[in-house]
């Protein structure tokens, strides 16, 4: 994000600073949560949640996604969609095996 | 540094040719040993029709290939078969299609002095250079080349020979190739638009090579993990793709287990799904470029096969389990592949469409270009219409994995692909060396071609239908339900063997045509996109163009009514 | 003639070419996490000996907790280099970019020892499937450190020079690195529950 | 156009589902041809018709009318229709609805392996007997059968040689000890790939016996030929011989068949060389 004036810039530091006090929290809150005595689906719902927000933080103010360009946005969305495919779409096709 | 200096300097030998960093030197580079694979992957194909037609006899004058015998045994036979494959689609099409003529007239159509990133590109060229080498290395090792199908379908991968492991480290290189080769494109395509050429007025090459682009780099990372995995597999004893309880050769085999073979048919097929792809976008491309050009009218429904590509782009990532169907699929994840496989049929039906109907109307010149052009389209259309009864779990069934699918698919790659390629060659070898090809050389190459190419492929589905295998060392010899169709083995390989002389004349042509040819004037078709009118005569330098062009018009002007001539370039004001 | 938009923005994608370029780039690196974490699911799920359970069962999470706040650490020394740059504050920005490699390096070590400690232990890819990905991810995702720790160490010695010589160039080259530092980090935040804690 | 494709190359439909796959391919060719010639057509036309000698001043807009767009609807609509009304209906049925002998179906192994299909037939008590890999033998007992598991006794194991009745649904369970291959059986529309790792179902009701479909390959090249199975997947160099053969009895020379079968297991057990090339 060229084009910023100074006094932006040092603004954004207390963001970043923010953010990182925020990674390190969470990172605490999902190990101590990791001992807590959850089934496999909450505790797998809860890690996950966790580290979605943590990556949400790192990508959108470290990596200035929340004010990015839309055709950057516009690759990533894509990008995520055949993500979300990869990942998923092999696995329904497991579950819906022929096989017994 | 915005100085014109560094065009006036001297570059030594190796800077300009070899370590060039000029797109349209990379270009030539990729264009060249793309070439040289073609033709190597036809040799191996042409060897492999022998012990087809004949098998068990001795192969004349190439028997000592195969030791003292002279027969080529099923091994080896596997080889060659994994690796044509393997040749043809990496090192062949691709490179070609998009190495060199995605590196060579994208920057020249969108009016860039280069590529975004020229260093970048030059590395691309030199891993792929790399993986190729790699590749050839394999038939060097111990048990020869990779022997497990193009596809390297675990446990037998798994299992297989070194060639195995060479094949794998190959393909990290090549896929690293592609990798940056997308990279720089998207960018390119995206940021160096020359001024005044929106969206809707770049020609449809660049528009299927961005599309292209984009199948690359999202595509094949996937495939890379799964190499990644492979490896592990083969080098370091893990069991990604090995199930528990496995007997090979009565031996337990002594592994963790707990893998899956189907795990690497998904990631193989993500990426050979769009790979297919990959392969026939540029021909499209380039048929377009061609067909409007010499029909001397626009391209008919430019818009509507923009977006048809765009969608068949996208669609291409959901459909690739229709390879799978045999894999015991269930109702439900099948009837999802099936219906995406059928929509995607459909954005080719309408690039089709408008191009057949572009010829209405038209003032056609029949050139070699066109002819290869024109032939591309029927061509095209038989692979394509075949491709439908295989997409359905049903028919597929009795289709899959026999030669009804290899006929699909060579129709779509061979006549198809390789004929758009041959257009390419005959149409942009005048901006590239200055010197026409011959005609009379080029049309004879194209009847010849065509004859022949449909000789191979035609009786493939007869041989389908009746249920022939695919990856069969003796062609079927051994089955009853081939006796009746088996005879045709002798007539595909004996025009597979004709098809090779058909393309002497091509060879020919272009030596001597290099050498000597009829000199090309800068716009030596009457085009109108950028290339061809605002690019000076070939040999064109090093940044391409003296001004960088201002673009105010679509792609396709031919024939505009009010105008004196029957072309008006796209930088006319 | 130069290649445009090399170091200024073009106007209507408001972006110079590296940065579509990093952007790209790392949408592929996405995909091949993704293709990875796809392998993990389907195996994971495909698992009956429960070999997932017992397996990450056995691995180092304080170890792995500390190398999370490491890294984290490190994406913000990453991201304060590049402001400092930006403000001019050259001596500022080269304690950052060290503080980052020196980070990295720590990052490195702790692996060290988790790796030896495992293969002391006996384990190795070959024990389980899910060691086998283990040590794959892991060790794609040290490959990525290493090869990242290489470019800022460029940065940080020999290719300083260019700071004075071609200011704007060199932040915004310093900004390139920093999307692919902290793209690192941010695989590793997934990484991190998915390996050790579930 | 089912005769069409009959004649080149289609073998002949000898099991009760064969039809439905056949009339999705005829459907399909249907379709392509219709395409096909009418593009063919109109292409061939405008080849001749729009030549720059006979046409020097091409238009500029061409084609006005939008009858494409109709044609490009008109294909997806039969598209969907062959795909709702049977291909999804008829791959349903193939994969949810299979058969198992309390269904009244026959019950058969298959086991796969480079290069040979090992049939397992449950015996008279209609209980697979459980296996083992440990005890796997090439020689003598290919697929670790378990002789000491009561069930499986009188089971019997034979290489190449699948037999099976004529009009009773056949239950196939498929696996594979090695590598992935594929259960080919052309004049049946069978087809299904032996992954290892799982045992994959699959099933179909043959409608002509052996002696049946001998009768009508007189007089061609394939005379005196019955049905065979073949691998369809590549699985290693020995993959073109991975052939086996498939006899369809009526039932009472089906139930003689099993009766000798265990004739032959009691005198020979395991010894005996099971299986031979040919019919
Ligand atoms: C360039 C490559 C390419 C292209 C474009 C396609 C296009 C298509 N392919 Fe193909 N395919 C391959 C390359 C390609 N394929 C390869 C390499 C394999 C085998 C891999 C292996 O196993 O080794 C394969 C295998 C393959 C299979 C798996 C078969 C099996 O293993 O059992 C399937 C199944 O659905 C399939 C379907 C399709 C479909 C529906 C299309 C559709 O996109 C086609 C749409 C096009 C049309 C519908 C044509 C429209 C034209 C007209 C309407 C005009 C006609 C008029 C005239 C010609 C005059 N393909
Ligand atoms: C782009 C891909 C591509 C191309 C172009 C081709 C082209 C050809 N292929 Fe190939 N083929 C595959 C991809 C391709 N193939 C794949 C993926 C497989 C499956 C492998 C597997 O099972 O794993 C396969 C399998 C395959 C088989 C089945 C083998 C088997 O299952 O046992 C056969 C059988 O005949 C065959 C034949 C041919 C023939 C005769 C050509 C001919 O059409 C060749 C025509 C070629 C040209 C016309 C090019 C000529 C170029 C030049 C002469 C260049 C000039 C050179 C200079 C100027 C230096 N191919
Ligand atoms: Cu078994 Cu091919
Ligand atoms: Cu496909």
């Amino acid at each position: 994000m060229s084009g910023h004036s100074v006094e932006d810039i040092k603004k954004s530091v207390k963001v970043y600073i923010g953010v990182f006090t925020a990674l390190a929290v969470l990172t605490v809150v999902t190990v101590a949560a990791s001992y807590l005595d959850l089934s496999f689906g909450e505790s797998f719902f809860l890690a996950l949640t966790i580290a979605s927000i943590k990556g949400t933080l790192v990508a959108g103010y470290f990596m200035h996604l929340f004010t990015e360009r839309t055709a950057i946005l516009a690759v990533l969305g894509l990008t995520f969609f055949f993500l979300i495919t990869i990942m998923f779409l092999p696995y329904m096709a497991f579950t819906d095996q022929a096989a017994i | 540094m915005s100085g014109h200096t560094e065009t006036h300097q001297e570059e030594s030998f190796w800077r300009k040719y070899i370590f060039s960093i000029d797109h349209k030197i990379i270009g030539l580079q990729y264009g060249l040993t793309a070439l040289v694979f073609l033709f190597f992957g036809f040799c191996l194909m042409m060897m492999m029709r022998w012990q087809l037609a004949y098998p068990e006899q001795p192969m004349p004058w190439f028997g000592w290939l195969f030791g003292e015998s002279g027969i080529m045994l099923p091994e080896m036979y596997n080889s060659l078969g994994a690796m044509h494959g393997t040749i043809m689609i990496f090192l062949g099409v691709v490179p070609l299609a998009v190495g060199a003529f995605g590196n060579y007239f994208v920057p020249l159509q969108i009016g860039a002095p280069d590529m975004a990133f020229p260093k970048l590109n030059m590395a691309s060229y030199w891993c792929y250079f790399a993986g190729g080498i790699v590749m050839m290395v394999g038939f060097f090792v111990p048990g020869g080349a990779a022997n497990s199908g193009w596809t390297s379908y675990p446990p037998l991968a798994d299992i297989a020979t070194t060639g195995q492991t060479v094949w794998l480290f190959g393909m990290v290189l090549l896929i690293t190739s592609s990798l940056l080769g997308s990279i720089n494109t998207i960018t390119t395509i995206i940021q160096l638009r020359a001024k005044g050429l929106t969206w809707m007025r770049l020609p449809f090459f660049v528009w299927a090579q961005l599309v292209t682009g984009f199948l690359l780099l999202l595509a094949f990372p996937p495939l890379e993990a799964a190499g990644v995995l492979q490896l592990m597999d083969r080098l370091l004893g893990t069991s990604f793709f090995l199930p528990s309880g496995l007997v090979v050769s009565g031996e337990i085999l002594n592994v963790s287990g707990g893998g899956s073979p189907l795990l690497w048919q998904h990631m193989f097929w993500f990426l050979a799904h769009p790979e297919v792809y990959v392969l026939i976008l540029p021909a499209m491309g380039i048929v377009a470029e061609v067909l409007a050009n010499n029909t001397r009218k626009p391209l008919w429904g430019y818009k509507s096969i923009v977006y048809a590509s765009t969608f068949l782009g996208f669609m291409s990532f959901i459909v690739w389990a229709h390879h799978m169907f045999m894999t015991g699929m269930g109702a439900t994840i099948s009837a999802f592949f099936q219906t995406t496989t059928m929509i995607i049929s459909v954005p080719s039906v309408v690039i089709l469409t408008a191009m057949f109907i572009s010829l209405w109307g038209a003032s056609i010149r029949y050139n070699s270009a066109m002819l290869f052009a024109l032939g591309f389209l029927p061509m095209f259309g038989i692979g394509g219409l075949t491709g439908l009864p295989l997409g359905i779990a049903a028919s597929d069934i009795h289709l899959h994995d026999t030669y009804y699918v290899i006929g699909h698919f060579h129709y779509v790659v061979a006549p198809g692909t390789i004929f758009a390629l041959f257009a390419g060659i005959y149409y942009w070898f005048p901006k590239m060396t200055g010197k026409v090809l011959n005609e009379t050389l080029g049309k004879i190459h194209f009847w010849l071609s065509m004859i022949f190419i449909n000789g191979i492929f035609m009786p493939m589905f007869v041989q389908g239908l009746a249920g022939i295998s695919r990856r069969l060392w003796d062609g079927g010899a051994s089955y009853a339900h081939a006796t009746e169709t088996l005879w045709l083995n002798e007539v595909m390989s004996a025009s597979a063997w004709l098809l090779g002389l058909a393309q002497i004349p091509f060879i020919y042509n272009l030596i001597k045509s290099m050498k000597s040819g009829e000199k090309a004037e800068s716009n030596h078709w009457q085009a109108t996109t950028l290339e061809w009118t605002d690019a000076p005569s070939p040999p064109l330098p090093h940044r391409n163009f003296e001004i960088i062009p201002e673009v105010y018009r679509g792609p396709y002007e031919y024939s505009v009514p009010s105008a004196d001539k029957d072309f008006t370039p796209q930088s006319e004001a | 003639m130069e290649i445009p938009y090399n170091v200024e923005e073009r106007q209507d994608t408001g972006m110079f070419n590296a940065k579509l370029g990093i952007w790209l780039f790392l949408a592929s690196e996405v995909m091949l996490f993704g293709g990875l974490f796809s392998a993990y699911v389907f195996l994971r799920m495909g698992d009956v000996t429960g070999t997932f359970i017992s397996g990450s069962s056995e691995l180092n999470v304080p170890l792995a907790t500390l190398n999370t706040l490491v890294l984290i650490s490190s994406s913000v020394t990453m991201i304060m280099s590049w402001v400092s740059l930006k403000l001019g504050e050259q001596k500022k920005f080269k304690q950052y970019l060290g503080s980052t490699l020196f980070l990295a390096t720590v990052f490195l070590v702790v692996k060290y020892f988790e790796y030896t400690a495992k293969f002391h232990h006996g384990i190795f890819p070959d024990t389980s499937t899910f060691f086998a990905i283990y040590f794959t991810m892991t060790g794609l995702h040290m490959i990525h450190i290493i090869g990242g720790m290489v470019v800022i160490f460029y940065f940080l010695v020999p290719g300083s020079s260019m700071m004075n010589t071609e200011s704007v160039r060199f932040t915004n080259r310093i900004e390139i690195v920093g999307l692919y530092w902290h793209f690192v980090d941010l695989v590793w935040i997934f990484l991190f529950p998915v390996l050790y804690l579930l | 156009m089912l005769d069409l494709l009959r004649k080149y190359g289609l073998p002949l439909n000898a099991s009760s589902h064969g039809s439905a796959v056949d009339e999705i391919m005829v459907l399909f060719h249907w379709l392509m041809l219709f395409l096909f010639i009418g593009w063919g057509l109109f292409f061939i036309y405008t080849l001749f018709r729009f030549r720059a000698s006979k046409n020097p001043k091409a238009d500029y807009t061409g084609v006005k009318s939008h009858f494409s767009s109709g044609l490009e609807v008109a294909v997806a609509v039969i598209e969907f229709v062959i795909l709702i009304g049977f291909a999804i209906p008829i791959w349903a049925t193939r994969v949810n609805d299979v058969p198992n002998s309390a269904t009244g179906a026959e019950e058969i192994r298959v086991i796969a392996q480079q290069f040979a299909w090992n049939i397992h037939y449950p015996g008279p008590d209609g209980i697979y007997g459980s296996l083992d890999i440990n005890l796997v033998d090439e020689a003598d007992n290919p697929i670790g059968l378990d002789r000491t598991d009561p069930n499986g006794v009188d089971d019997f194991v034979i290489i190449n040689q699948l037999h099976i009745p004529v009009n009773k649904p056949i239950r196939i369970d498929l696996s594979s000890k090695d590598v992935i291959h594929s259960f080919f059986l052309p004049e049946f529309r069978v087809k299904q790939d032996a992954v290892p790792g799982m045992s994959i179902p699959l099933w179909f009701e043959a409608t002509m016996t052996t002696d049946e479909f001998l009768k009508t390959t007189v007089g061609s090249e394939r005379e005196g030929k019955g049905f065979e199975i073949a691998c369809a997947q590549l699985c290693g160099l020995g993959h073109y011989r991975m052939k086996g053969y498939l006899t369809v009895h009526d039932q009472d020379s089906y139930d003689s068949w099993l009766v000798e079968q265990q004739e032959i297991l009691k005198e020979e057990g395991d010894e005996d060389d099971w299986g031979d090339d040919g019919w």
